[in-house]
């Protein structure tokens, strides 16, 4: 057990990794020298060296491309996107190339690649650099995605993510890097494997990310009985966690940090309606942000995201009147 | 009060006027530096002290008409545009007054009445877009003409190929501008780009190309100058690599320690600032007096002004809704 | 009234926004001396000129960024993205560049531009390009998408998209190129419009593109009384529309060529699902495809998409037992 | 039954061996265009007819265990790197004995055990994805190399810009070789890109790079092989430009009637075939007479081929579920 800042924990995995496994390579902009627009990798060239942790020129689509190649020549290339909107000039790569490799392969060749990418808002980064963009991976057989919640979860996701034979994406939410949490390097977490953070009886609220934390928090301050799945995986999401938890409580909310168009949530909601209709007792609903880019100013921003306030009152709307509450925009007029 | 359209007017054929913009971009970017510091700013800021000659060079020879893709790095090319003190801070403190409504940032600066497009914080983004806007301009048939500007570490990016590859093959009336300032982000340029003059990357489009001397507004004029008037007259795109310094971190707290020894200090010897300083004195259109006054001005001026802006409506909650779909 | 090919409805619907309005200019991939690798602009050189439809190097970032300058300085851009993987190499411009631009000239620049691309499976072009990945676009405020199911559809939406204010995808159903249909020139569609194509009491059948004819099709062949909404826009999808029929039926079923991880159905039934719970008969579900590539195989690829036998399956099983059906892939005890 | 190694080994050293390859993919390439004709395959095909020298230079120049990233105008570098018929007719048709099982078809070839990646379907995909390759290579100090094959057209796609500068910066032994054969579907090169000889791209890495005759094998070899000694050597990355001619059509039924008037005629003169005929017989290594019969019985064998591969098993439904995740 160790007390660590979250991009520590990220350091502190990929050291591990580098250490246990001499295939493991470390690329992006300003990862080396730099140590990380967000110091995410303090110590790793120094540790392991120019030949394996390089910083690259401002291409996206080059590097992530030479991942995909590297990878498929067995090493295990771990690179950095700064900001996830990067990808946007890259995603070719991950999703048409990488992803398809086993499958075109007939399983002779396979690409263990990690993306780490940092996600979503809440640090005045403006609409270009602030969104999480979960669903750019979503519908593509092949890749996985996942989403750590705090120092523990970016510490052993990432070491699974480096170890799983499959390209692997890490979505860190920025506004976590620099929380502090104990990190005890034996927890192994699975790829695929829901976290039950918190147990209870009357609802089940699924979250990932930042709002994991915002959902715990509203449940405290809601004082209700409640299930908190952090999913931490996302693709492929762990469908019998969440079935399971809501055979107990028979009620489900999703809390998002994506537009109420769009989001992952909706899948939760469908599948788990589809699965068991008969067995709930109130309407799932998900809380999301507003179908809106992410706005610069502060107080904007601060809305953006499900606030604990909002969904402490989503949450106890739920469980009093049976029914879906409505999202605060619309109590407050601003749209439909 | 005076429009933007206004600011920009008074700065053609006005080496004084060109001077004084100068000096308030770098009194701007230092009291921004100073009010991200104390955390009256958020996000971040990119400040581009030390590249005034290029910016104002830019807003001299440019019609108000042409339009601009810039970058993040956009207060400076912002203010010698015509955008106000009070509009791009405003902005930066996201407030509603800002340029963008307060919803933007200091990354995303607009204003279509100087012709600047929203400044993207993607690198090389701007690169087809300008390419596109001069294609309107020649469908149109009209003689404007487009200007990307973007810098050194850009011209590593896809779009920055695609882009200059396209506007060759149609022709376009566009300038490509790159802001050589030696870094990109920590890294110096020839840690990722295997040349060091980047203007001859237009030889893959039988461009023409040039390089510039940065720190020089004159410099900037002529060679710039000589673009549009190709451009204009249906000769297609140029490639300008103007030779700069970031005198600054790349952003926000950054202290640009990775630099080597001596270096910034050889390049301020070339402060843009100082070369206009000689040039306008022996020439007769300043004296230091006044420029030690116009300095300790600006300085008030733009300290008062923060103040003010400080004490600016936020937005609306409703901005948060508005101009996304009609 | 006229009888025509789907991509002839396509040539038509361009031709007659580029003869109504001078500000439609039209480039992409050999769409101009060639007409087309669909022949879908036939004609379109020969009418307007070298000025107005060109041929593009073979640079979707850079051609989809010169149609977003294009359209920011007040012409009304339509490009061709041959196949919609390919824009996995410029998707940057389309979500990041082009979504923003109204929001970030508060109002002073809006990027009328339209992308048409092929898309879908069933013609044998394997893994990278047979998908129809809207999921891309999702999430994004700012976007429009559609995708029409016939040629009455591909003419009326197109020209919709070629005179809306804003960025419009329109997807193109590879398959139904070469299929003829009546189109009256007269009808006009709105973006964000669901087509009732069929009427009936007992199920709410919402489906997309060339799923919306398999499914007519095993509305038939079940005997059964359904509600068929072709929802033509898919983002922002007709809310109202699909909860009125549903309103009446009380079931719902979405049938997409989109996998079941992932979809865009799931969001129409998590929607549906939290507004209209108590009204809900039986539990509302997807037909989709199996989590996998597209395979080449045509007789894989034939069951790739949800084929006209497993549609009526499900209709038959969901109407008799008001309960779930599984997928063929479940049943056959290929994978879970 | 002779692995794609055998197949391969073949070649080295062996002109005569090469010859009758080219004159395999030659035939080979005729009956999948016919099967396509009568509707045997589905989707669609990319012919290499006139460009097997450049193949067969490839293979008999490269080692077994170097890399190819290739794409979907993928028969002719499949057998020319060792694949046989069967299992490349195979896979186009669809057949479960075809070389990714029949997912793949026509445009994604795949051979780990004669270097042949997966060939990609996405123009420029396969240049950075050869750069990381050979970034393995360097890393695990092997003296392998990659190859990273691609048309014209794909030389104006971000990807080959990033990819270049990329290897260029880390000198990455890798070999950009780029098959000039005129066309890009039906556009011919010089109305999408404003250079003739596209090699001189590589002025903007500070890259070596040379443009050989893609129609003589020996040309090819000669060229090929002095990259291949840099990039061993660690002198890094080189670009090569084949000047090649696609004699077929673009892909499926396209005629290629958009070429100028006599245009094929004159490329046809140096068809690789006769230019590698002439070679042989003047070095006494075969007769006209054996050429003929070697060519008929070519036709033959892929004829009953033909016949034969249309009665292999489809894949199980399984095999559309299988090798997506672990
Ligand atoms: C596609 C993309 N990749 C990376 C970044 C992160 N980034 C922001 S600024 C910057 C450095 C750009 O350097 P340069 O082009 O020289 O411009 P300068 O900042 O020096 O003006 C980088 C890498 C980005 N914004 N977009
Ligand atoms: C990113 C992308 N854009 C467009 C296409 C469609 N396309 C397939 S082949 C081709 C022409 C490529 O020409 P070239 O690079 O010269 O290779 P060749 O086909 O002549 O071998 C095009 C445009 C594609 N596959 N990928
Ligand atoms: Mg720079
Ligand atoms: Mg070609």
């Amino acid at each position: 057990m160790a007390a660590m800042r979250f991009r520590q924990a990220v350091v502190a995995a990929l050291a591990d990794e580098m250490r246990s496994d001499s295939r493991v390579i470390f690329f992006g902009e300003d990862v080396a020298e730099a140590e990380g627009p967000f110091k995410t990798s303090e110590g790793i060239l120094e540790e392991f060296g120019p030949i394996r942790v390089r910083d690259t020129p401002i291409s996206e689509m080059g590097f992530t491309g030479a991942a995909v190649g590297a990878a498929m020549m067995g090493l295990r290339p771990v690179i950095e996107i700064m900001f996830i909107e990067f990808l946007g000039v890259a995603l070719d790569q991950v999703v048409t190339e990488a992803a398809k490799t086993r499958y075109l392969s007939q399983g002779s060749l396979s690409v263990p690649m990690t993306i780490r990418a940092s996600v979503g808002s809440g640090l005045g980064f403006g609409c270009q650099h602030s969104q999480t963009l979960e669903h750019w991976f979503a519908s593509t057989p092949g890749l996985k995605v996942v989403m750590p919640s705090n120092a523990q979860s970016a510490y052993s996701l990432l070491r699974a993510a480096i170890q799983d034979p499959d390209p692997v994406i890490v979505l860190e939410p920025r506004i976590l890097y620099a929380e502090r949490g104990e990190v005890d390097k034996n927890i192994v977490t699975h790829i695929g494997k829901a976290h039950l953070r918190v147990t209870g009886n009357d609802i089940t609220i699924v979250a990932l990310g930042q709002m994991v934390n915002v959902a715990e928090a509203a449940i405290k301050k809601s004082g209700t009985s409640a299930d908190l799945v952090d999913l931490q995986t996302i693709i492929p999401w762990d469908r019998e966690a969440v079935l399971n938890s809501v055979k107990k409580t028979g009620r489900l909310i999703v809390v998002e940090e994506a537009p109420l168009s769009g989001g992952w949530g909706s899948e939760i909601i469908a599948f788990v309606t589809s699965q068991l209709f008969s067995q709930l007792k109130s309407p799932p609903f998900r809380i999301t942000t507003p179908d809106v880019p992410v706005p610069f100013n502060g107080g904007l921003e601060g809305r953006y995201a499900p606030t604990i306030e909002d969904v402490t009152r989503q949450i106890l709307y739920a469980l009093e009147k049976n029914d879906v509450p409505q999202p605060w925009w619309v109590l407050e007029g601003l749209t439909r | 009060m005076t429009t933007s359209l206004e600011r920009r007017n008074s700065l053609y054929e006005n080496d004084l006027a060109c001077y004084e913009r100068m000096v308030e971009i770098r009194e701007f970017e230092k009291i921004t530096n100073a009010l991200f510091a104390e955390g009256s700013i958020r996000g971040t800021t990119h400040l581009a002290i030390g590249q005034e000659a290029l910016t104002l060079g830019i807003a001299s020879t440019l019609r108000a008409k042409d339009v601009v893709a810039a970058t993040y790095r956009s207060h400076a090319i912002g203010l010698a545009l015509g955008l106000s003190p009070e509009s791009v801070l405003a902005e930066i403190m996201g407030k509603a007054t800002g340029c963008c409504g307060g919803v933007g940032g200091s990354m995303h600066l607009c204003d279509t009445t100087v012709g600047l497009l929203p400044t993207s914080a993607i690198i090389g983004a701007g690169i087809p877009v300008a390419a596109g806007a001069a294609l309107a301009f020649q469908v149109q048939k009209t003689d404007q003409v487009a200007l990307a500007l973007f810098g050194d570490g850009a011209t590593n990016i896809g779009a920055f190929h695609e882009g200059l590859n396209l506007a060759a093959i149609w022709k376009l009336p566009v300038i490509f501008l790159c802001d050589n300032n030696v870094y990109g982000e920590y890294s110096r340029i020839d840690k990722t780009t295997p040349i060091e003059d980047l203007h001859i990357r237009a030889e893959s489009y039988a461009m023409p190309h040039m390089s510039l001397d940065g720190m020089d507004i004159h410099a900037v004029r002529k060679g710039l100058a000589e673009a549009i008037e190709r451009a204009r007259s249906g000769g297609g795109p140029t490639l300008i690599e103007a030779k700069t310094y970031r005198f600054s971190g790349h952003s926000r707290a950054d202290q640009g320690l990775y630099r080597p020894e001596g270096e910034l200090e050889e390049w301020q010897k070339r402060d843009p600032l100082l070369v206009t300083e000689k040039d306008l004195i022996s020439r007769n259109l300043i004296t230091q007096e006044k420029i030690d006054s116009l300095k300790e001005n600006m300085v008030a001026e733009l300290t008062a002004l923060a103040k003010k802006v400080a004490d600016h409506p936020e937005p609306e909650l409703s901005a948060m809704f508005s101009n996304i779909w009609t």
